[in-house]
């Protein structure tokens, strides 16, 4: 254990260096390959450090063994708890898929883009692991460095660079945000490890509304990653145009790291001196996620752009998420945390669809290619499979979260909730379903008006060359991979179980910083059974009936006859208001962010008693 | 959303977020004690711990080593990300072979001026070196002086001496020792692990200690900074002949 | 009191950058702009390290009993500065490279993206 | 130096930086503004050194007011080359 838990940032970094050094004298292959062997061995690794910190308490490393001198942190440490480890595990494991998928995909890409995906994988895996504020604020602009840069890799054409920009600049001042939240914090509490602030904020409480506007300003960073609403302008941008295998990363994985930064921030630092406004904050939290899940469906449904609307509906999804954390309840946020894995595979199967009608079509704008899928079947299946996933139906894995989920809000006499989730689950599903039967069983009505008027704005470049006739496996394997994991994971008895053990080990702040700074080691965790939960089905089969009937209706509107009209005149109404305010400008992104910071701001304050 | 829309949501959030600061700071600095831990710790040890006398380079390289690593790699990101976003279409061929397109400047420098500049050279690659190397001692160290010998190509640049410009900022080897330095740093960090000690452990001897304190002590916090040095130098240059590269080009169409 | 001051400063930057970012009309402009936020850390960070009185924690001219600032904070600063170099070097890249492929630098026109 | 004289000037550059910065944000033309950041930047390495943090002082001026301005020249420089060649296209076309 003394190498260990470090290697899952070191190897890729190594890893990287290494490739660009070589560079111009490997062969592509060779550089897949060691990329590929980088990424499966930092699963394992991963892995292998969640199974160990399951075992007995987590795994606390101090780096350049700089272990705490009479209980006070001097240096860095990683905090490997089942809930990070499996965060990096999933990290580790989808870079694999992207970079299989990318085999015979980006086939014109340079040794820079292996090396940038690892240290992209680094940044990631840090941050699921690391126990200290700063060292979190440095991982997350590793992230977003390689992100940016991977985001804009096919820097050619003009879409890219802007939604690298929105990129950019957004998830940069978010940054400086977190960094002014580190210096409050620092300035009271005179340190940077997590489990030393939370003590300190436990022994020597700060007045007024420190606590309160410290955690809010460190996590802005953070919801903006999340792309929590009103900052998530510049996910959708940033989704349409990265490369497929980068999408693959940004929604399986990169925006719910927002979320488990944030989860972390608050049970590892601040949930001990929130007492008197947990309510407060859950309000905001709730707020946060309702609109965001709303929103993120509404926007999803209207697109045409198939990589926009798959970036939509991980927008109205991390919104879902955020309400199982805004319950801040041992149960809601295992239901989270296996909502997370489940969505995480499903949507990288989807994006790995898309990614295949690009390859093989050149397109990935609805209307054009409607009808064409008949010639690529298979790629058909996986697509609805995935839509059904996004329903959270069983035997999917998210189902599982998601009842996990509801279950606490029930308790908690939120029953309401459960809505959103129907909400948010149909309309996604339907968005996707409406896809897959205009692309590949032709369904609806063909307007050549709509064609000519969008191919221009979807037009991507072939981010292929030679042969399109064919899918390789390399591309179709990855897909099914994940979409059999996301079934079976599901199916895994003690997966509940195991689960809420854990998040009620993440929970448990005073056990945690009582071993990080070496007081006493932690308590073997309880064994919960798998807690109660509702096995009926019958709300998911509800929001699947309902994403069938709304993907026929957009298929086929004349069904309605003469309420067509002012039903689709209603539906402008609603979303001429979201539409408008999407205005792709960076400028008004920096406005919302500035609003939305102050307004969460304003709610936390004046809800606290 | 119309400009005005835009402003009129801008200064309600200022209002709040000024708000939001001035609560935020009524109550800091947190009591002095508190707040003053971690100075005090490491400002009393790192003469005898660590042989060290900047106290700032042994908490950036030693005490907080990994985030210097983190660190490190933003950078070695972000001038990839250059290089990537700043790359030529391989369509327009012709336009983009350097060689053939080394610019003539249209009014050559003064014989005095090239003399001058290059005779600065030598003592900014030298005031370089004496920053990087001193970096345990002094302020300064492996980034400040990285910057510094960064900019000695260009020095030579406006010489125009073209000729050793070009070999110093030719691509491959100028970024495999930037991958070099990046690396380094990593595998500096892996000694520890033949010493059954946690990544980044100090193990290499430190020197001479106390009053003795030279620029070899300090264990692994001198190798660091070279390689600290070497790849923030070849990273800097590698950027800055990455947005020069293409005036270049273009000044030799003319 | 200097704390206070400083504070107030960093606030001032904070939303005096912002404020340029969002009224920009020019992409070079927005980067300079950004600079500018990343200078209220820096003002704020180095008001939590300073301390009345103290001197640089360099001990090769002051004694350990002397009164010094805070290292921690220095060294982190040192890692804003990179941050700093490294985002204002991706996003004039990201500039000229907008500039060469459509002509505009005016971040309310480049508008490629609206589905 | 007398400690009340070191928090006046502490006051003095804080009110500079105070309002070099805002000088920079309301610097419409990049060209002007690039020398106001580099100004900016000179001042930031000023109050590093009065809240004595030299070794920051010095990253910032190679940084803030050398290789940053540098970087804004270059690109600039290209921005303003690229607007005379689209001038040149459409004059010819």
């Amino acid at each position: 254990m003394t190498a260990l838990p470090a290697l899952p940032v070191v190897i890729p970094l190594l890893m990287a260096a290494l490739l660009v050094a070589l560079g111009s004298h490997l062969h592509r292959r060779l550089m897949d390959l060691l990329a590929l062997l980088t990424a499966a061995s930092v699963a394992g690794i991963c892995a292998y450090l969640t199974y160990k910190s399951s075992q007995g308490a987590p795994i606390v490393y101090w780096f350049g063994n700089w272990t705490p001198e009479k209980h006070f942190a001097l240096g860095i440490s990683f905090v490997i708890d089942p809930i990070g480890g499996g965060l990096a595990t999933l990290v580790a494991f989808l870079i694999c898929a992207a970079l299989l998928f990318s085999w015979r995909y980006l086939e014109a890409v340079k040794s820079l883009y292996h090396a940038l995906m690892l240290i992209f994988m680094a940044g990631m895996c840090g941050l699921c692991l690391t126990g200290d504020l700063f060292n979190l604020f440095v991982w997350f602009e590793v992230m977003t460095a390689s992100g940016v840069t991977l985001c804009g890799y096919k820097s050619e054409e003009h879409g890219p660079l802007q939604g690298a920009l929105n990129f950019a600049v957004t998830n940069t001042l978010g940054a400086y945000l977190t960094l002014t939240g580190i210096a409050l914090i620092y300035a009271y509490a005179g340190s940077l490890n997590m489990a030393q602030v939370s003590q300190t904020l436990i022994t020597h409480p700060p007045g007024g509304h420190l606590v309160q506007i410290g955690f809010l300003f460190l996590v802005a960073g953070f919801l903006v990653k999340a792309a929590v609403f009103p900052f998530h302008f510049w996910l959708a941008d940033a989704h349409a145009v990265a490369p497929t295998p980068v999408c693959v990363l940004f929604s399986g994985v990169m925006v719910e790291l927002g979320l488990y930064a944030t989860a972390r921030i608050y049970w590892s630092v601040f949930a001990s001196s929130f007492h008197a406004s947990e309510g407060a904050l859950r309000t905001v939290l709730l707020t946060m996620g309702v609109l965001t899940a709303v929103v993120g469906a509404l926007q999803c449904f209207t697109q045409r752009h198939l990589k926009r609307l798959l970036a939509f509906s991980t927008i109205s999804h991390v919104g879902l998420m955020f309400i199982g954390f805004a319950l801040l309840d041992s149960d809601a946020l295992a239901g989270t945390a296996i909502y997370v894995i489940g969505h995480g595979l499903v949507k990288a199967a989807l994006f790995i669809c898309v990614g295949i009608l690009l390859h093989r079509f050149q397109s990935v704008d609805e209307f054009e290619l409607q009808g064409i899928g008949i010639n690529s079947p298979w790629t058909g299946l996986l697509l609805f499979l995935g839509a059904i996933g996004l329903s959270g139906i069983p035997p999917f894995t998210n189902c599982v979260g998601e009842s996990m989920i509801d279950e606490s809000a029930k308790k908690m006499g939120l029953e309401w909730l459960s809505l959103v989730f129907i909400f948010a689950g149909a309309i996604t599903s339907g968005a996707v379903l409406r896809i897959g039967a205009r692309i590949w069983l032709g369904w609806g009505v063909r307007d050549e008006d709509a064609i000519s008027r969008g191919s221009q704005k979807a037009h991507l470049g072939p981010e292929t060359e030679g042969s399109h006739r064919r899918v390789p496996w390399s591309m179709w394997v990855p897909a099914c991979a994940l979409l059999l994991i996301a079934l079976a994971l599901g199916e895994i008895g003690p997966l509940r179980s195991a689960t809420r053990t854990f998040s009620d080990q993440m929970l448990r702040t005073a056990d945690y910083n009582a071993l990080v700074l070496e007081v006493t080691p932690m308590p073997s965790a309880v064994r919960l059974d798998p807690g109660e939960f509702d096995s009926s089905i019958g709300k998911q089969v509800i929001a699947l009936a309902i994403a069938v009937l709304l993907a026929l209706l957009s298929l086929f509107p004349n069904v309605l006859g003469s309420a067509r009209k002012s039903l689709g005149n209603l539906v402008d109404l609603a979303l001429r208001p979201l539409k408008a305010i999407h205005t792709g400008r960076i400028g008004d992104f920096v406005a919302w962010f500035i609003f939305g910071i102050a307004a969460y701001g304003a709610i936390l304050l004046l809800c606290t008693k | 959303m119309k400009f005005p829309l835009r402003q009129l949501l801008f200064f309600a959030g200022a209002i709040g977020m000024a708000i939001l600061y001035a609560l935020a700071f009524a109550h800091l600095p947190g009591p002095e004690g508190l707040r003053s831990m971690y100075r005090d710790v490491i400002n009393l040890q790192t003469v005898e711990q660590r042989h060290i006398t900047d106290a700032i380079t042994a908490v950036n390289f030693d005490y907080r080593g990994f985030d210097t690593l983190g660190e490190e790699f933003i950078l070695f990101v972000s001038v990839m990300g250059a290089l990537v976003l700043l790359r030529e279409e391989k369509d327009q061929g012709g336009e983009k072979v350097p060689d053939a397109a080394w610019p003539a400047r249209s009014v050559p420098p003064g014989d005095a001026l090239r003399v001058w500049t290059l005779w600065m050279t030598g003592p900014v690659v030298l005031f370089g070196i004496y920053i990087v190397v001193h970096g345990q001692l002094t302020p300064g160290g492996g980034f400040q002086g990285g910057v510094i010998l960064a900019t000695a190509p260009l020095l030579i640049y406006i010489a125009e001496n073209l000729e050793v410009f070009k070999r110093i900022t030719s691509h491959e080897w100028i970024e495999i020792a930037e991958a070099i330095g990046a690396g380094g740093y990593a595998l500096i960090g892996l000694i520890a692990f033949f010493y059954s000690k946690p990544f980044l452990t100090n193990v290499i001897p430190l020197g001479p200690g106390g009053t003795n304190i030279n620029v070899l002590s300090g264990g692994m916090v001198p190798l660091i900074d070279l390689t600290v040095g070497l790849e923030v130098a070849a990273g800097f240059v590698v950027l800055l002949y990455a947005f020069l590269q293409e005036m270049l080009v273009k000044q030799g169409d003319q | 009191m200097i704390f206070y001051v400083a504070c107030a400063v960093a606030a001032w930057l904070f939303l005096v950058g912002v404020y340029g970012i969002a009224t920009s009309d020019n992409l070079v402009h927005l980067v300079l702009c950004l600079v500018v936020v990343q200078a209220s850390t820096y003002v704020l960070l180095s008001a939590v390290g300073y301390r009345h009185g103290g001197v640089a924690p360099v001990f090769a001219d002051v004694t350990q009993t002397q009164t010094t600032v805070d290292s921690v904070v220095q060294a982190l600063m040192l890692t804003d500065i990179v941050v700093e170099a490294t985002v204002v070097a991706l996003l004039l890249a990201i500039t000229v490279q907008i500039k060469k492929r459509t002509g505009i630098v005016d971040p309310n026109n480049v508008n490629l993206l609206r589905g | 130096m007398n400690d009340a004289a070191i928090t006046v000037l502490q006051v003095m550059t804080l009110v500079l930086v105070a309002a070099t910065g805002a000088a920079v944000v309301f610097t419409r033309q990049p060209a002007h503004q690039m020398v106001g950041v580099s100004f900016f930047g000179l001042i930031l390495a000023l109050m590093f050194l009065l809240f004595q943090a030299a070794d920051v002082a010095l990253s910032q001026i190679v940084i803030g007011a050398v290789a940053l301005p540098l970087m804004v020249m270059l690109a600039l420089g290209k921005i303003r080359r690229q607007s005379i060649e689209q001038h040149k296209k459409e004059h010819s076309e």
